[in-house]
Order: C-alpha cells, then structure tokens, then sequence
C-alpha cells in the first residue's frame, strides 16, 4: 500500500518527523534510529529515539554522511533486545545491512528497515566546509537535491560514491519512502515492502497515495546518469592503478591506519587480521626485507594490506564511499573499492546487499563451475 | 501345421526343452551360428519357443534343419548346454512324427543312410537316385541337375559304383536301432 | 643478457598433487627446480593472502594444485579452492599481474608424469610472459 | 594386573586387509599386517579411481582422531599406524590353537636388501641385466630383476624379484651403500639329483643346474637313486618317469618314505602326461613335459630353492586371526580361450586396461594400443568373462564386473576424449548398489556409453583391414547379427579364489564352499567354519570397495569380541603418547621461549658433498637468527652417527631440530626416540629427505642444487620457528552407545558393541523388536530366520549392557565435543520430559520397508508385494498347492524415475519364493517377468536352479512394463516377449509384485545427529566406498536398510561394521587430536559462522552460552579451510598457521 506524507508547515523535513513521531506512538514499535542534529551542535549523527518529542531534531534527509549506518544497525541487533526498533537507512546502508546480516552479524527480527530514496551526501570534509559557508536548510535541501542531479552543491562535491551510484534507491525494506518521480509540492510518499511494513502503515491510518506516475521514468535516468559516471570514473581509476607501479604511487601517502577498513560496513571483523600478530613481525624480519629490496618502507604490507582486503570483501561492497571518507591521506580508496568489486561481483553473479538469502560467493560453490580456470592453458 | 497337434509336439520336446531349460537367452548361439542366415528364425528364437511351449511354431520353422552340425554353440554356451544334440533330436522328433514339411529332408537322411547301409559308403549315384524315387516328385531331379554336373565336374560324384565295405556296418545299425528303442 | 629463470611457488596439496610430486621424484622425471613447492594439507586451505604475498615478494608465478574433484581427501576442498583462485583472477590482472601467472590445476597421485609436464609447461610459459613487475619496483 | 594387549594377525594388507588393521589399531589393539606382495595396498595401488564415482578416496580410510600415530598421506605410498606392524613378502602357512590362544607361522622371503641402508639412488636398477614383466603393470612393461616394488611407495627402497634373479652380482658390486648382500654360497647346499636312464638328458641338466650354482648328483635309474638318497640327503629330485625297472612314480613313492620333505618333479613325454599328473596326486611337486627349455627347468629349481631358502617360519602369537587375501581374477588364456586373449592383438583384462589408462602405467597417461602403438578409438567390454560360464566352470556372477566395466568406460571417455567409442556387451547389467543404477544411466546419457545386451561368443581380427582390429560378431534382440570392429576389446574378467588363500584354507581346515572360495557361517559374511579366524574383503567372493571395506570392519569387529572376551588389554590412545605432568610443565616452558632451531646436515659419507656446497648451505642458514647453530655431520644412518647427532643436541639445547638427510634416517620411529632422547616432541623435528632430490636431479649443477636444497630447509626452518610446542589436545570422549531403531542391524550392532564392553542404549519405537525379521521364514539358502531372530533377541534381553526402550522415540538430541544428549520420549506419556541419554556415538538403525503397492487396489490375494505374498503363505491363506499360475513381476516400482535404485534383495526373493512354490507343488507354473536378473554372485546358483525347476522368465523393457487385469477371479498380465517380439498374456491366480525397498531414515532425525540423506532418502555415508558406515559426523553410523538396500547377512555386515567404528571412539576416555588441528582465537572472532559452515566435518558450532565457536579437536582433521574462510584470523590451523605459511613464501622467495 501506498500513503502519503505531506508538509507540516509547509516544511517536507517536519511531514517527515510527524510522520517518524505517529510511527513511535503506535506502540508498533518501541525506538525510531534515524539520523538526528546532535544538540548545540551542527553535526548530523545516527541516533536511537525513543522520546517522540526528540524526532523534532531529526534529519532524515540530509548531505551528512558521517558514517554507514549499517554498521551500527548491526550493533543494535545481532543479538535480542526486546525491542522493536524502526530504522531509518540510506540504500547503500540497507546493503550494508543486508551483507553483515548474511554474515550473523544482525538481524531483521526486532527491525522495522525504512529506506529512502538517497538524498546523497557530500563527502565529509566538504561538508564541514559546506556547514561553515552558508548552507541550505534542510528543505531547500531536499527540494534541490531531488530536482536536480548535480555533482555539486554549492561548490561543495557530493561525494564520489554518490555521484557514481547506480542505485541510490531503496530494496528490501519493509517500507520505503519515495521522493523521485514524486510531486514533492504535495509531499513524499511511502510505499509499503512487506507485510510488515503494509501492517504497520494501516495503523497508522494515514491518507492513501497512488502510484507516482513519472517515478520509473525519473530512477531510470538517475540509474543511467550513475553508470555512466561509474563507467567513466573506473575508467579513469583503472588508468592510474593498472600496474602494482602505479598502485605503489597510488597508496603512497598510505599511513596504515586501516581507517578505511574501520568505516567500511562490510568490514565486519572484530580485528583485522592486519592488526593481529601474524603481521607483528620479528624485529630482523624488517632487517630480512630490507636486505632483499635494499630499503623497505615502513609500516610494511600496506599493498598488501589493501589488496587483501580487495579479496576479502570486494565482493560484498555496497559502494557508499565510506572509506574515502575515513582517509587521512585522502586516498580514493573507494574509487579503487568499486573498480575491482564491479569485477568480482560479476565473477560470482553476486548483487550485494539485495537477497539476505544469497549466500556470500566465497562460502559455497558448485561441483561444476568455473571449470576454464583450471589448468595451465593461457588464458 | 495342421496335421499334429501343438500338444503331442509338446511332447515329443519335452526333452528338449528339459536340456535347454537354463538356456538365458543370451544369443551366443545364434551369433556363433554358420548357418544363422539361412535360417527363418534363429536358434535363440527357436530355444524361447520351445521353453515357452510353442512347440508348433517351432516345427513351422525349418531352422534346426539347417543345423550342420558344426557343434559351435555347444561349444560356446555359456549355460554348456547340448544345443547340437538338441536340434538332432528336433531332427528326429521331426522325422518320427513324419512332419510334411520335412518330409524333404527326412528322406534324404533315409536314403542317404540306407546306402551307407547297404555299401559301407555313400553311393552318390544311387543315393539321390533312391532320394528322387522317394520323393515321388519328377521335377526336383531337375533342380538338383546343375549342381550334380558341377560336382561330377570336380569328381566329387562319380556315375560308377565304387565297391567293398557291403555290409560291414550292418552291425553297427542294428545296435544303434537297438538302442534308439 | 642473462636468460630469465623464473620464481614460480606452487602451493600443492598433501595427498594427491604432493604424491604426484613424489612419484615425479622417484621415477626420476625432473622438472625446473626453480618451481618452488609449498605442502599444503589442501588447496581450500590457501588462503587468497598467501597468493598475493608471493606474487607481492617476487614470484613471477603461482600455481595451486590439488585432487581432482571428487578426490579430495576432506571433500571439497578443491571447489572451495576454485572460487578463490577465480576471485584472484578477478583482481589481480587489474594491477598488471596478468591472468596466466596464476594457475590452478588437479593433478591426480598417479599422475607423476603429468605433474611434472606441467611443471615445463608452467616454467616455459612464465618465461614467455617475463618477469613480473613486482620484481621489478618494490613493492610498499 | 597387567594384562596382555590383544593381538589381531591381518594376513593380506590391500583394501580389506588395511581396513581391518586400521579398525583395530585404532581401538587400541596391536595387528601384525601382512602381504604376500612388495607392497601394501592391494588391488587398489593398480586402479587409479573407482567407481561408482568414477574417483578416488582412498585416503579417506586413514584415522580420523589420534592421526599422529598414523601416516597421513595416499595410501599408495604405503601405510603405517603405531600399533601395526606391517610384514610384507610373507605367507600364511598354519593356524592352530583356538579363538583368543592362536599360534600361526609365517614364512617370509629373506630380505637381500637392507632397506634401512637403500637410498633408491636406482644404480643397481641400472645395472641389472635380468628383464622380466612388470606384474605392477599386469606384464604390459617390463622391469629389471631388482626394482622398485611399486611406484608410489613411501619406502624409496629396492626390492629384489628372487625368482627371477639370476645373482649375477652385479648390484651388489654396484651400490653405493652396501646394503645388497647376496648369500651366494647357499645355492650349493641346495642339493639336486637327477634321476634319467638316458645319458644325454642326466648330463645337459647337471650342466644346467651346475651353472646356477646348485649341486648336483645323477642316477641313470631308481634302484641307483635309492642307493645315493641312503648317503645323503637331498632337497630336490627331478626324475623321469618311464625308466627301466623301476619307474618314476615308484621312485617318487619309495623316496617320499625315506624323506618326506623331498620336493620330487616328474618328467615325462607329452604323451604320458596323465601319469605326471597322477605321480603329482601322489605327492610329486610338479612336471615337466619333455622335451623341455632350460629356461623352464632353472625357474621351476629356483621356485622350489626359495621355497627352501624362506622354509624357516616366523611363530607368532595372536588372538584372532582376518584373512582378507582378496581375490584373483580368471586368466582367459586357460580354458577355451575363445576371445584370444594373448594371441589377438588388443584383447586386454579389465585389469590391463586400468594400467592402460592409468598416469603410472605403460602408456604414462595416454591411451595406446598395447600391441600396435596406434591410438585407440573404439572400444569394446565383454562382460563374464570367465563368469556365468559353466564353460570355464564358472556357475556364479562374479558381482563388480559390470560397475567396473562401466566405470572403465566413462573413464576412457573422460580421460581421453568423447571420440572414444565404448561399447558394453553384457547379459543383465547387475548395478546392484544404490547409486549404481544411477551410474549407468550417467555413463549411457551423459558418457554416451553404448550397452549392448548381447554375448560375444569369440572375436576374430578384421584381416580385410589389416590393422589389427577386431571383429565382433553379435545377434541382437530382434535377432539381427551384426558384426562391429573394435581397436581394443576389454575382458571382464571374473572372479576366482585367490590360490594361497584357498591352499592356506584348506592346510588350516576352513570349509569353502564349491568353487574354492572362503565359505563363511550362517548369518555371517565374515567367520569361517574354524573359531577365531575370520574372512575379510573378497576372500569369500568379489565384492565392491564398500562391501569389502563393510566386511573388514565386520571381521574386525569379531576380532575385538575375540579378544575382549579373552581378556586382552587395549592400548588407551591417552595413555600410549601419554605426557605427564613434568613433561607439560617443560613443553609449557618451551611454548614461551624463542624459537632455538639446530640444523643439522648429514654429509653421506661425503656423497652430499660432491653434489652440494655443504659449507655455503650452513653459512646461508646461519644467517637466520633462529638457527642457533647449523651442523655438518656424517653417516646420520650410523649408530655411531647417531650418537653424534645426540650428543650434539644435549650441548647445544635447541628446542626445534632441522634434519636434511637420507630417507632412512629419517624414518618416523627414529626420529620419535630422538625426540624422546632430546626432550621434545618429534612433531618440533623437521626432515628433509635430501636424497630424493639429488636423486631426481642427477646432472644438476652444484650451485642449483645447492640453492634448491636451501630452499627446501628454510621452509622446513620457517616451520619449526613457528611450531606450536603445545601437545595435541585430548578430548574426553562418553564411551556409551545409542542405538536407534531394533530391527536386525540395530540388534547386531547394540551386541556387537555391549559384547565388546560398552554400554548400549537401544530404542525402538514399536513394542517388538526384530524390524522386517519378523515376518520373514527362510532365506533362500534355506536358513530359518525366526530361530535365528529368537536367539538374537533373547540374547539382547539379557545382556547386562544393554538398555532396551520399546516404544520410545527420538525427541531432540544435541551434540558436544565429546558427548551426544539425546532426550527420549515413551510412547503414550505425554507430560513428563523424557529421559535423556548421554553417549558417545550413535547409530542409525532405522531400518526400511517394503515399498507398498500402488495403487493398493486388490484384498482379493490376488495381486499381492513380496511381503504379502511370504505371509499369506505362512499363514496358509494362500495354498502353494492349489495355485495353477503364479506371476512375479520384478522392479515394480523401483529403477523408475521415483526411485531410481535397485533394491537389491527382490530378485533372490523372487527366486526364493518361486523355488518354493515349486518345491511345494512342482505343477505351478511360475513366470518371473524382470528387467536384469540381479542375481548376484553366488546367488547365480539360484537362477540356474529355478530355470531347472521350470520357472520362466520374460525379461521386459521399463518403457514397455507389464499390466495386470482383473478377470473375475484370474489376473490377466500382459507383457511383452522381447525375444519372440510377440505380445504375451498370461492368466495368474496370483501375481506378486517387487515393490523395492523404501527406508525409515526421517531426515529430521538425521539432521539432529549431523548425518545427512542422499538423494534416495538413505544414509547418507562420508564416502559410499572407503567410509561405507560412517556420516561426515565421525560418531554417527548406520547399518541396514537405513543404509542401503541389503540381505540379512548383509545388513548384519553393516551392523557389525556400524559397531567397529563405534567401538573404535567408544574404547578411548580421551580423544586425540592431530598435531595440525583447528582453533579459534575467540578474541577477535566476530561470530560470522563462515567457519562452522565451511567445515566439511562438521567439528565447528557455536557455542551460544559462552558466545564463542567451539571446536571438536577428534572431528577435526586439519584441512584448514576454516582458516582460508576467515578473514580476521581467528579461524587458524595449528601447525601450519598463516605465520608460518608467510614466513615460508618469504623464505622461498628469499
């Protein structure tokens, strides 16, 4: 079913918090995680609410992006809490989400998952720089970010990630809800995903929307616009790392703080193994590498840290840019993510993020597949 | 078949079918068959009709007839059954109950076996002479006539009489006639 | 010019390709001695780290080979195998380690004759693609 | 009191033979393995895959838990487990004494080799100047007189073939190492003498014999050699047989009195050789035809002179004894030859024909022409070969042929190319196993292999053609012939009784039954008619791998009651590696220090050092800061040697060692007491057979090898750096037993196991035990199967370890390391909890049923299943007397696209029923109408004898399946006649169906235990041939018709297999795990489970209290997939963990 959302004092971001405030009031559910301005503070934060009158800071639609919100969903349900909580998630979160539920790292048991359709974000220090020069209110905001398909915002860059995503559009929710294709005059809609999120809606016993007309129309082109800058930008990254040379120079400022990994979603590990004492070395060990190369360059493994991690989850990269964001060397790291994801992905035939039954490529196989790569035949 | 009924060549087979009766049809004695394609069925078909107590469709067909003999198929069979001695005693059984359509054949056992009978040998002469006779058909001399030139050609069939051995088998038929009851 | 001798590692599994290694061993058929074997109790043992370590410090080839399907002495190791040989070949050519330095093969434990076959055939194969850039820039 | 550990002799070491040992080693007992063969392993060495998978898995018989104290690689390279000693080149000779007090004496071949001094260098290979067959490679190659016994073998030793030999010398004077010693001087005390009237003959044979170094006298007659033998002794006679006054049997019969031992060979003229054969029944040893090759003569002497050189027989002291001495196939060129084998070119064995195709046969993995060299394309298998032949007095199947065929098939398909054509000519294609079936519908649709039912009876070259291919003639069903020509024609050879087996069987007076095969008792596959001594494998008939293996397990599940019941000890795996509290302290010190690695290397006398710079390999490995000090030391194969190296390793105290040497120093024992003399684990010894390389690279250059043999230490360096001191870990194990399900597999396993000492819990879910039994009267050997059924259970009831639980099912069950929870529930009490049961294995014994008719339509007792029909019988509802026409129709309802395997049983139950109506009213008639009569082995015999009885039989096509009517009070079956091409209608009073077997194995109850289903709702095993029991969980089994369709004898196999496996957990409180073994580093683990999922044997779970992943160290076995799954490395492989596996690419590459 479809209802609709419509302006509260004319403003779209308040329709959106009357509509949060009468979700956290039907005793449905018990808390609303959505992202929220911190108080005194221009910071835009994922936060768990409980008391309805806090909904009045949230800011569902916004250019922050400080963090993928998937991660901490994951950390409000891997195991019960008793509570039943709605979640408010960007796409690429939902993918997130998605790959560490494959991974029992959470679970949709006591989740209400509400997508949106992705008001992009710029990268996180533009937006501090946005922040600090005149920025739009969050209405202004959502009104030029969904009527136009611009690279930038105010001279600020949205953010690789968003300017090169195919699909900023939500999937297997329980309820979504749709700005694209969307009169935003007359306000958004929310369709319902499941029959959870159908129930819900009909308690909530609001006016019922039709099918927005141009919607296909509209996420077909802003799909198309995506891939075309996907293609261009792999282009381009593939150009600048196409050699371990040029990876070298690429990861040159790399400090190994693994930060990248830290922000990453589908990073899931507790520790990575980078960080365990399998890559403590033996103090000559450095010495033993330095007389084979001549000179070694210190932290160590940091191509090899980066291309391991390449194997471990590219498959699974939902592509939200987190971590050229978290890089203090301003590495892409993201643009170097997606190149080689788009690769594996379609090695495995596996879409990220969109059938929680879909087992991760590298936890099953077939008696028979792949079987041109065996043997030593030139490729 | 007409004049004998399947019932009483059931019973004139009844020892045949007791030898082949752990025949598997396996066919290792039609394959080994020299004479196989001048049969109407072949040995395996004619082993199943008879376990199978067609007795008449066996006797329809002239296959074991054309057996030469050759003793392949015992040798070969599997189960080691007798298969040579039981298309004689066919033969036989064929002969006793003087089956019309195997009359030709029946004679030309008798009258082959009457000049060995009488000379200790085969008169070839004489012995399709009496064949002929017996047949009491005046046109199947004349089929045989081309085929007699040629051999006479070759000396195999030679117009005189060849001498000796008279009576010296004698003996040995009155055993046999003996011992066949 | 000094003629290239390659490094090429070969990960071989500890039941049949590692017998088949044997078998190459006592019936005398030789095979470059720059292939340098590593024992592993199973191909699905090989962790994707450990390939690109050596392809990382040098080696100018790869090769994994164990039982064929079915064979395995735990199963299904071998399949699991394949999957990740075919994630490298999905990633590594994309920094310029081309496809053909990575290899995986089943070689049987009667198969002392092809092992060692494959073996040349590896070598003369490397040779033909030349070092590999890791050798030649280090790598950080 | 210190009581004897039980002993089990194992004679035969191939599949059966091992399987046996293993079972028993792993209980805890001590086997002595022996072969009359070079090699271990049997038949299977020579088969690269089997079916019915068309692959291999050989390896998988290896222990599972305590793997250490086995090795742990392909069987083909050998086998050894501490509580095993392996005896090879040795026969049987004689058995007394009873069960559990056994003295048995060997004979084994003196050894001219010291295999702890061979280094395999090959040099007297080289040098040997005698060739003769290779009987590895069924006599297609051929190979010297000293060789490598088989090419896979672990031991790189020499063997010498005594036979063939000719002790020219020349080895020995070649190799390098000393070890050929050749005990020339004993030929001359082998003493001849040659008796003929005929001067010429007496002289050339002294002549002859003098030149082999034997001594020998003459006598020109009997009277003379009478007069000689009073002088002195000889070991050897060669007399002719037609003399002058007195002849030669009468020599042979006065000679014999004055010595009994005295070997006589008769010579005679072919004419006469009637009265050879008589003088052999009268005792001589063999004949020989005159005029004969000296060839003949020496080889004959010399096959008597070994007999005399191994004469001294070994004694030993066992228990129990397993003959598991396989099985020998018939040679087609005895006998009437009618394929010409051995004079057409391309006519081959089966066996040839895998060491054709096989990588370490004459065609090195290609397939050629044995004669002509040319490439193959078509091939042909004629099936019975040798079996169903009353020709070659063969009146049984001999069971495998048919699989094996098919699999050759596929392989050649596979292995070579689709252009391969294969043809299977057969007679009814006995797929006679559950996936069988399977199998040759994949070889027909996916392999496009064409079956042909049809027999060939001989073959012919194609001289038209002239290549020397083979022309087969056949009649098809429609009784066209046709004639095809083959490249290659592969004989399916069938079985025969292996002939030293049977001969000791018979010495020993064990019954076999009419062919010279191994009869075994009543109920049983495995004990014979002498008490204490068991039957194994194919000893006593050809069986497939699973059933060999099944068999072995079962004999040595009787052997473990022998022994148990005579009072002999395990070895407790805790105890025997047992580590006390000292010696953990110490190994817990060690687990803390730096790595202190001695690398020692063995110079060879100085043979290292010519082709290796020993001084700059030391100063490279000095360099690694690890390696407190590397030695070069001398002759490490000495005593002397050896005590060097010990005194060193007391002065230098390192806690890891690094060996590079020869194999045999470094053999496994050694190396053990090594460790124990230095006061470490031998699993923190590494070696490096340096030998073996050099060997493999004789003309490399010293700085190359050198540089190779650097690498291999630094790995084998790394290794050691990084070895986890910490010993293996030992998991306490439940040593009770569950038993689920009380039809005969369940009975026989819960005594099988409670006679051997464990407790047994039984549950059945009825209020009866005794399953399908009960309503079964005879078994078609004539066997009473209630007075059986009645003993057994009376017998259960009052077992004192046994538990039964009528009416009782599984509610829930939940598996720890270590220890299974199974909670009951009774019949009828619904509120209570159940009782729950704590053991340590458990075993599937569910059994099955007939499958139903469908649809059920008639209560008339006219169409009736098997089943129905045996108990209206018994009930005299239905009149054997009174019925005119009985009809059985075959795979009714199975080898259909539902349930697409062969139930096994239906036939012989058919044959049986249908014997039986004749047997009560020999006027029934009864018609068997069937698609392959799946008569197996012996049960041939029944075929044969139901054809003598007058049954008939139609064999029908499964598109075109008979049909039944009602008429009144007949039923009107229609079938077809394949052969007459005629429909046929025949009017039954009753018509019995084979309905197949369906089993009662509910998935759910499966699953709680971690066993798994296959696709046709049986147990699923870990591997149908080498784990034939067993689930991929290593305490869970299942036997009878849960496993798979079977007779009772078979199932009862099964249940006693089901029960060795369990005894073998059952019999330790502790579990060992291997050295490289699974762990979790719970620390960083995130919980993602990739770990548990991957693991194929199931020895990882989550533990949900303690939120961590729990491992079962026993279930483990090393692979590390685990590790390669996780990506945080958490999962890791001790022993080979991410750090050494880096540290040694490092070092490689270095």
């Amino acid at each position: 079913m479809m209802i609709k959302i419509e302006h509260e004092d004319n403003s779209l971001t308040k329709g959106l918090q009357q509509f949060f405030k009468r979700l956290l009031e039907t005793r449905e559910i018990d808390a609303l995680f959505l992202p929220v301005r911190l108080k005194d503070s221009s910071s835009i934060m994922p936060s768990l609410v409980t008391e309805s009158v806090q909904v009045d800071n949230a800011v569902p639609l916004s250019p922050a992006f400080p963090l993928n919100s998937g991660r901490m969903v994951s950390r409000l349900s891997y195991k019960l809490s008793g509570r039943k909580t709605a979640v408010l998630l960007r796409p690429c979160e939902i993918r997130a989400f998605i790959e560490l539920i494959k991974l029992k790292q959470g679970s949709r048991q006591e989740l209400i998952l509400i997508g949106i359709d992705c008001p992009k974000a710029l990268s996180s220090s533009d937006y501090t720089a946005y922040m600090e020069k005149d920025p739009l209110d969050d209405d202004a905001y959502i009104q030029k970010v969904f009527s136009e398909n611009d690279k930038t915002l105010n001279g600020f860059n949205f953010s690789s990630a968003c300017n090169t995503c195919e699909n900023p559009f939500p999937v297997n929710t329980d309820m979504n809800i749709l700005l694209h294709g969307v009169d935003l005059s007359d306000g958004m809609i929310v369709e319902s995903a499941s029959e959870t999120g159908q129930n819900i809606l009909e308690t909530l016993n609001m006016q019922q929307a039709t099918e927005p007309v141009k919607r296909d129309e509209v996420v077909a082109q802003i799909k198309e616009a995506g891939l075309k800058a996907n293609e261009e930008m792999i282009k381009d990254i593939e150009e600048k790392t196409n050699s371990i040379t040029k990876l070298n120079s690429f990861l040159d400022r790399c400090i190994n703080c693994y930060n990248c990994r830290n922000m990453c979603p589908v990073c899931y590990c507790k520790e990575c193994v980078f960080n365990t004492d399998v890559f403590y070395h033996q103090p000559v060990q450095y010495h033993q590498w330095a007389e084979k190369k001549g000179a070694v360059k210190l932290p160590t493994d940091t191509v090899f840290y980066h291309l391991t991690r390449l194997a471990h989850i590219s498959h699974a990269c939902v592509g939200c840019g987190q971590c050229s964001n978290a890089c203090p060397s301003d590495i892409n790291v993201f643009e170097l993510f997606k190149s080689v994801a788009q690769n594996t992905q379609a090695a495995f035939e596996y879409s990220p993020g969109t059938d929680e039954n879909e087992p991760p490529p590298l936890s099953v196989f077939h008696e028979k597949e792949f079987e041109d790569i065996i043997g030593i035949e030139r490729e | 078949m007409g004049q004998v009924s399947n019932e009483r060549l059931l019973e004139q087979t009844e020892t045949v079918k007791e030898m082949i009766q752990t025949c598997i049809q396996c066919g290792t004695c039609t394959a080994s068959c020299p004479n196989n394609e001048f049969m109407d069925i072949t040995p395996r078909h004619m082993w199943r009709l008879l376990l199978t107590d067609h007795a008449d469709a066996v006797f329809s067909s002239k296959s074991f007839i054309m057996c030469s003999s050759c003793y392949y198929c015992t040798l070969r069979c599997p189960r080691g059954l007798e298969l040579t001695h039981a298309m004689s005693l066919l033969k036989q059984a064929a002969s006793k109950l003087k089956l019309k359509q195997f009359q030709r054949s029946s004679l030309f056992y008798e009258a082959f076996l009457d000049s060995v009978k009488k000379h200790g040998r085969v008169r070839e002469m004489e012995f399709m002479t009496n064949y002929f006779i017996s047949m009491k058909n005046p046109v199947i001399p004349f089929a045989y006539a081309s085929l007699g030139l040629k051999l006479m050609a070759k000396g195999k069939v030679r117009p005189e009489f060849p001498f000796g051995g008279k009576g010296k088998l004698t003996a040995l038929f009155k055993k046999v006639a003996e011992l066949e009851g | 010019m000094e003629k290239f001798e390659p490094v090429i590692i070969a990960f071989v599994c500890n039941w049949c390709t590692y017998t088949a290694a044997d078998l190459a061993g006592t019936s005398r058929l030789s095979y470059p001695t720059n292939i340098r074997l590593i024992r592993v109790m199973c191909t699905g043992m090989v962790d994707p780290q450990y390939v690109i370590k050596a392809f990382l410090e040098g080696a100018d080839g790869v090769l994994i080979s164990g039982c064929h399907p079915g064979d395995c002495h735990y199963i299904n190791g071998n399949y699991k195998a394949r999957r990740r040989i075919k994630l490298l070949k999905e990633i590594l050519p994309r920094f310029g380690i081309e496809k053909d330095r990575l290899h995986l093969t089943w070689i049987g434990a009667s198969d002392g004759i092809e092992f060692a076959e494959i073996m040349t055939q590896l070598n003369d194969q490397i040779i033909e693609i030349g070092p590999s850039q890791t050798r030649l820039s280090k790598v950080i | 009191m210190n009581k004897a550990i039980g002993k089990t002799l194992v004679a035969g070491a191939g599949l059966s033979g091992i399987r046996s040992a293993l079972d028993l080693a792993e209980t805890g007992y001590k086997v002595l393995l022996i072969d009359k063969s070079d090699h271990i392993g049997g038949l299977l060495c020579q088969l690269d895959n089997q079916f019915p998978t068309s692959k291999c898995g050989y390896c998988r018989m290896l222990p599972m838990f305590d793997r250490d104290k086995s090795s742990q690689h392909c069987l083909r390279k050998g086998l050894f487990h501490e509580n095993i000693e392996i005896l090879l080149s040795t026969q049987l000779i004689s058995v007394e004494g009873e069960p559990g007090d056994l003295t048995i004496t060997l004979k084994q071949n003196p050894s001219l080799i010291d295999s702890s001094l061979c280094t395999g260098c090959g040099e007297c290979e080289r040098v040997c100047p005698v060739l003769v067959n290779d009987s590895f490679n069924e006599g297609l190659t051929k190979r010297k007189a000293i060789y490598l016994p088989s090419p896979q073998s672990f031991s790189n030793a020499y063997t010498i073939d005594y036979t063939a030999c000719t002790r020219c010398g020349e080895c020995e004077k070649i190799c390098p190492t000393g070890a050929i010693k050749f005990t020339e001087q004993d030929r001359e005390k082998f003493k001849i003498l040659v008796v003929d009237d005929e001067k010429i003959v007496r002289d050339s044979m002294k002549e002859w014999l003098k030149e082999e170094g034997f001594s020998v006298t003459t006598a020109d007659s009997g009277q003379k050699a009478l007069e000689l033998m009073d002088d002195r002794s000889f070991n050897m006679m060669l007399t002719d047989i037609k003399m002058p006054g007195m002849d030669g049997v009468e020599l042979l019969a006065k000679a014999k009195e004055k010595n009994e031992d005295l070997c006589v060979i008769m010579m005679t003229a072919y004419a006469a050789v009637d009265s050879a054969v008589d003088a052999m029944k009268q005792g001589a040893l063999d004949y020989l035809t005159k005029p004969f090759d000296p060839d003949v003569l020496i080889a004959m002497t010399k096959k008597v002179y070994h007999e005399f050189e191994i004469a001294e027989g070994r004694v030993e002291q066992v228990d129990a004894l397993i003959l598991a001495g396989g099985t020998q196939f018939f040679k087609p060129e005895l006998g009437k030859n009618p394929y010409g084998y051995g004079v057409l070119p391309g006519v081959v064995t089966g066996m040839e024909f895998e060491r054709l195709i096989s990588g370490t046969g004459p065609g090195k993995g290609k397939l050629i022409h044995p004669k002509t060299s040319r490439p193959v394309r078509k091939i042909a298998w004629f099936q019975c070969v040798g079996s169903r032949d009353v020709q070659t007095g063969a009146g049984f199947c001999s069971n495998v042929c048919c699989m094996i065929s098919i699999k050759e098939a596929i392989l050649a398909k596979e292995k070579f190319g689709p252009d391969i054509e294969a043809t299977i000519f057969y007679m009814d294609m006995r797929t006679i196993g559950k996936s069988f079936d399977e199998y040759k519908l994949n070889a027909q649709n996916e392999n496009q292999v064409r079956f042909v039912r049809a027999r060939i009876h001989s073959l012919d070259e194609n001289v038209a053609k002239g290549d020397g291919s083979l022309v087969a003639r056949y009649v098809d069903m429609g009784g066209n012939i046709h004639k095809d020509d083959f490249d290659l024609v592969v004989l399916a050879t069938g079985q025969r009784p292996a002939e030293l087996m049977t001969e000791a069987a018979l010495k020993n007076s064990i019954e076999t039954n009419q062919w010279g095969f191994i009869e075994t008792g009543s109920f049983s596959m495995v004990k014979t008619s002498r008490p204490g001594i068991l039957s194994g494998g194919s000893l006593s008939g050809l069986k497939d791998i699973s059933e060999s293996v099944t068999c072995a397990s079962a004999a040595a599940l009787e052997a473990c009651k022998i022994m148990h019941e005579a009072g002999k000890q395990i070895i407790g795996a805790a105890d025997a590696g047992a580590i006390d509290a000292d010696d953990m302290e110490d190994l817990a010190v060690m687990a803390r220090e730096n790595p202190r690695i001695l690398t020692v290397l063995c110079s060879c006398s100085s043979d290292f050092s010519q082709r290796l710079d020993l001084e700059s390999l030391k100063s490279h490995l000095d360099r690694i800061p690890e390696n407190e000090s590397v030695e070069i030391m001398d002759k490490l194969c000495t005593d002397e040697g050896w005590q060097t190296l010990i005194d060193m390793i007391q002065k230098t105290n390192p806690n890891r060692l690094v060996l590079g040497a020869c194999l045999p120093c470094i053999h496994k024992h050694r190396i053990k007491e090594l460790g124990k003399a230095a006061g470490f684990h031998p699993s923190l010894v590494e070696t490096l057979d340096i030998i073996s390389i050099l060997n493999q690279y004789p003309d490399l250059e010293i700085s190359k090898m050198t540089q190779r043999i650097n690498r291999e230490l630094k790995i084998l360096i790394s290794k050691a750096r990084f070895k986890n001191p910490v010993p293996n870990e030992r998991l306490e194990s439940n040593q009770n037993a569950l038993v689920i399900g009380g039809g005969i597999a369940g009975i026989t396993a819960a005594l099988s196991i409670a006679d051997c000492g464990y407790h047994v819990d039984l549950v059945e879910k009825n209020d009866t035990i005794g399953g399908n039994l009960v309503w079964m009267d005879k078994t078609v050997d004539g066997l009473d199967i209630q007075e059986y059924l009645d003993e057994k259970v009376r017998q259960l009831e009052s077992h004192s370890q046994v538990t039964i639980h009528k009416k009782t099912s599984i509610e829930s069950a939940a598996s720890h390391p270590g220890e299974i929870a199974t909670l009951l529930k009774k019949e009828g009490e619904t509120n209570d909890l159940g009782e729950t049961i704590l053991h340590g294995v458990t075993i599937l014994a569910t059994g099955g049923s007939q499958a139903p008719l469908e649809p059920d339509v008639d209560d008339s007792l006219k169409i009736l299943t098997q089943k129905e029909f045996e108990i209206v019988v018994q009930d005299r509802k239905i009149e054997p007397e009174k019925l005119n026409t009985v009809v059985m129709i075959q795979c009714s309802g199975t080898r259909d696209e539902k349930h697409n395997y062969c139930s096994r049983v239906c036939c012989i139950r058919a044959l049986k029923n249908a014997l039986f109506l004749k047997e009560k009213n020999p006027d029934v008639q009864v018609y068997i109408l069937y698609r392959d009569m799946m008569s197996y082995g012996f049960f041939e015999e029944y075929y044969t004898e139901a054809k003598q009885a007058g049954v008939i039989f139609f064999q029908y096509d499964s598109a075109n399946k008979p049909v039944t009517e009602m008429h009144e009070d007949k039923v009107l079956v229609k079938t077809f006649d394949l052969l007459l091409d005629m429909p046929v209608e025949i009017e039954a009073d009753c018509v019995i169906h084979a309905t197949g077997i369906l089993p009662d194995l509910p998935e759910t109850l499966a699953d709680q235990y971690g066993a798994a289903l296959d696709t046709f709702h049986f147990f699923k095993e870990a591997d149908s041939k080498f784990r034939p029991v067993d689930s991929m969980n290593y305490r869970v089994f299942s036997c009878g018709l849960s496993l798979k369709p079977c007779t009772i004898e078979e199932a009862v196999a099964t249940a006693e297999a089901a029960a060795i496996r369990a005894i073998r957990i059952l019999s330790h409180e502790r579990l060992v795990s291997g050295k490289t073994v699974a762990d979790t580093r719970t620390a960083i683990c995130s919980l993602c489970e990739l770990c548990v999922d991957t693991c194929p044997y199931g020895a990882r779970s989550v533990d949900r209290l303690e939120e961590k992943i729990v491992i079962d160290p026993a279930a483990c076995q090393g692979c590390g997939v685990c590790a390669a799954v996780c990506p945080s490395g958490s999962a890791v492989l001790e022993g080979l963990d991410m750090r050494l596996m880096l540290d040694s690419i490092d070092m490689v590459l270095s």
